[in-house]
């Protein structure tokens, strides 16, 4: 593990970082992708196209990202920087972009900046009695430095959740038949009934048509019976009552039979007194046709 | 490679694929390490067809290859997916469907005379095609027009157990538009009255019942 | 209707519809006729999960619904239906991702302050037409800077019920004494480093995470 020692062994020096040398790589990540091969170590020997090296600069997503491959490769502790040693790493580097005549992301040029201050307040004596109060001027660094990296550890996690298109995909099956279906909208019985307000109100106007209070149970009742009856056959009088809906069925029964009367929409035939009672239809679907 | 396996692997890519797919489709999924033949995918589109029988899906070849379907029997259901709601009906629709219901059974010169309009032929097709009105007789007289009346599907729809629960014209006459009292819809329906709106007994909740269903459109 | 018939519709309105469809999305689907409860529905899913065991697909739910999907376990396969297909992201965009999935609301420039360089305008555009973020509001400071969160459509993508169910965040861990690690810094002398050495320690458990997780091209 990382200890003090080893921090300030020339365990990772600058020459790394010359042109030529091994260049800066993420343990045994491949640097980048060039032409579909990974790259993983930059030929010592070999002259450096400067393309390749912007993408080993690509490798970093910005200078905090390699502040902390400075420091991740060096098994340091992040809240134990040595920033003096780290700071002339990162300035090695800058100055290799620089001399490669790469553009070079502001951002660097103002971490290299930050690293110059607390390098310098780092060194400057500081008075005793301010000692307990004065804050450690790496901390602001070394809290970017932790946000950041926590993250990146983030956006790795979520790289490896399984996901849509690259470790799985939807599973369907094929409709036949895949035309619109249409709903048919919804009504509101206030609105029906409001409806029915207005007609009665011209029917009203119009003077002609009287309605009367009774109960809509026979109304809908003399719709039933007249259905039974509709295959125009003689139907017993017995046949249509329902003893299982009780005394009140009966009525509603009853009276339906004597307003399909009145109505002219029955007949009602007996042949003899006390004989058995027989209902039909007036008229049905076949004599209608 | 093991039986199951191309069968899962034949199975995941005619769900995954969005045409069918033929046998050297399929066969070209696997490379040459993976041993696999002809035979052995045909093997797999037989107990995959198997596979499907009780289920809602089924496997079919096609013209063009092999697709999973989904099945005749339960498109119906399926098909309300791509539902879409039709626009509201017509004043005209209301008034006739009112009629019928307060007026049953009645013929559609009957609805005309207390409309003082015609009626036209779509609407009670309409009417009929929602099963919320039928012929339910004739009526003896030259012509033999039809009597229409309402349906069971009718009182579900609107949550009645029977045609009573409706107001009466002497109550619908004297209502107010923006208070509708309708005492016996509260007994229609329960759940709309809560314990925190006393007069819900009174005042129409029927919205709430009346669409129920309208309310998660899938699509 | 009868539990298997509602598992077999469910089953294939799963397989037919575009997207994942909700618990309300496949009641709707029913009608109050066929008297289907949402336990029944509930037992239907239960039951279409297990019967996809050694199968090449499963039944999962996501933020937006219960979905079929292709097994992980088959999909290089499956994979292969498709020749060139982007699958890849990078690590700026995954970063962005992850900033505002964790962060949200959040501004583009407090994205940057984190990530200490600049966001492009092609990754918040790519985040955006991948309908993975949004913009959810805007920050009540000069230039009112867009808010951006998260989508379902992104919770769906990574295979995710929730956000509560993302990876969590590593700690941030503070410089524990001034004095104590203002002594170790000046570790040029080896003798300095001794009082803090036990401290660094317990805490350098950092490089084990960091590293190992990074097997992936990281343009």
């Amino acid at each position: 593990m990382s200890t003090d020692t080893q921090s300030i062994e020339p365990v990772a020096p600058a020459p790394d970082l010359v042109p030529g040398h091994v260049a800066p790589q993420q343990a045994e990540i491949p640097l980048a992708l060039v032409r579909g091969q990974p790259v993983l170590q930059i030929p010592q020997d070999l002259y450096i196209p400067p393309d390749a090296l912007e993408v080993i600069l690509e490798a970093f997503e910005g200078p905090l990202d390699l502040l902390l491959y400075l420091i991740r490769r060096q098994n340091l502790d992040i809240l134990d920087i040595p920033v003096a040693e780290i700071t002339r790493q990162y300035m090695d580097y800058i100055g290799t972009m620089h001399a490669m005549r790469l553009e070079l992301a502001a951002e660097y040029l103002v971490m290299a900046a930050i690293l110059a201050e607390i390098k310098s307040r780092l060194l400057l004596p500081r008075p005793p009695q301010e000692e307990s109060i004065e804050e450690d001027p790496r901390a602001e660094l070394v809290r970017r430095l932790q946000e950041y990296e926590r993250f990146k550890k983030a956006a790795e996690d979520i790289d490896t959740l399984p996901r849509m298109e690259r470790d799985t995909d939807t599973a369907q099956a094929f409709v036949p038949d895949r035309k619109i279906v249409k709903l048919p909208p919804p009504v509101d019985l206030r609105e029906m009934l409001l409806a029915l307000r207005d007609v009665l109100q011209r029917a009203d106007l119009s003077g002609h048509h009287n309605v009367e209070r009774e109960p809509l149970s026979v109304r809908q009742r003399m719709g039933e019976v007249l259905r039974r009856l509709g295959d125009g056959a003689f139907h017993r009088f017995e046949s249509l009552f329902e003893p299982a809906e009780g005394r009140l069925g009966v009525v509603v029964t009853f009276l339906s039979l004597l307003e399909l009367a009145k109505d002219s929409l029955i007949e009602i035939m007996q042949e003899a007194p006390l004989a058995a009672i027989y209902l039909k239809a007036r008229a049905t679907a076949n004599a209608a046709d | 490679m093991e039986q199951q396996d191309i069968t899962n692997i034949v199975e995941a890519a005619l769900f995954a694929a969005q045409q069918p797919l033929t046998l050297p489709m399929l066969a070209a999924l696997f490379q040459d390490a993976d041993e696999v033949s002809h035979e052995a995918i045909s093997r797999a589109l037989e107990g995959l067809t198997a596979g499907c029988a009780g289920h809602g899906i089924e496997l079919v070849e096609v013209a063009s290859g092999f697709r999973y379907q989904v099945r005749e029997a339960v498109h119906p259901w399926v098909a309300r997916l791509w539902s879409e709601r039709q626009t509201k009906y017509s004043r005209a629709l209301l008034e006739t469907l009112a009629l019928i219901a307060y007026r049953q059974p009645i013929t559609r010169g009957e609805i005309e005379q207390v409309r003082g309009v015609g009626v036209s032929t779509s609407i009670i097709h309409t009417l009929e095609e929602r099963e919320w009105v039928r012929i339910v007789g004739y009526r003896d007289v030259p012509g033999k027009p039809a009597l229409f009346g309402t349906t069971r599907q009718f009182l579900d729809y609107f949550n009645l157990k029977s045609l009573d629960q409706l107001p009466t014209l002497a109550e619908i006459r004297e209502i107010a538009d923006p208070q509708l009292t309708l005492a016996a819809d509260a007994a229609a329906t329960p759940d709309a009255a809560e314990p925190s709106a006393p007069d819900a007994e009174t005042t129409v909740t029927e919205p709430a019942v009346a669409t129920p269903r309208t309310t998660e459109d899938p699509a």
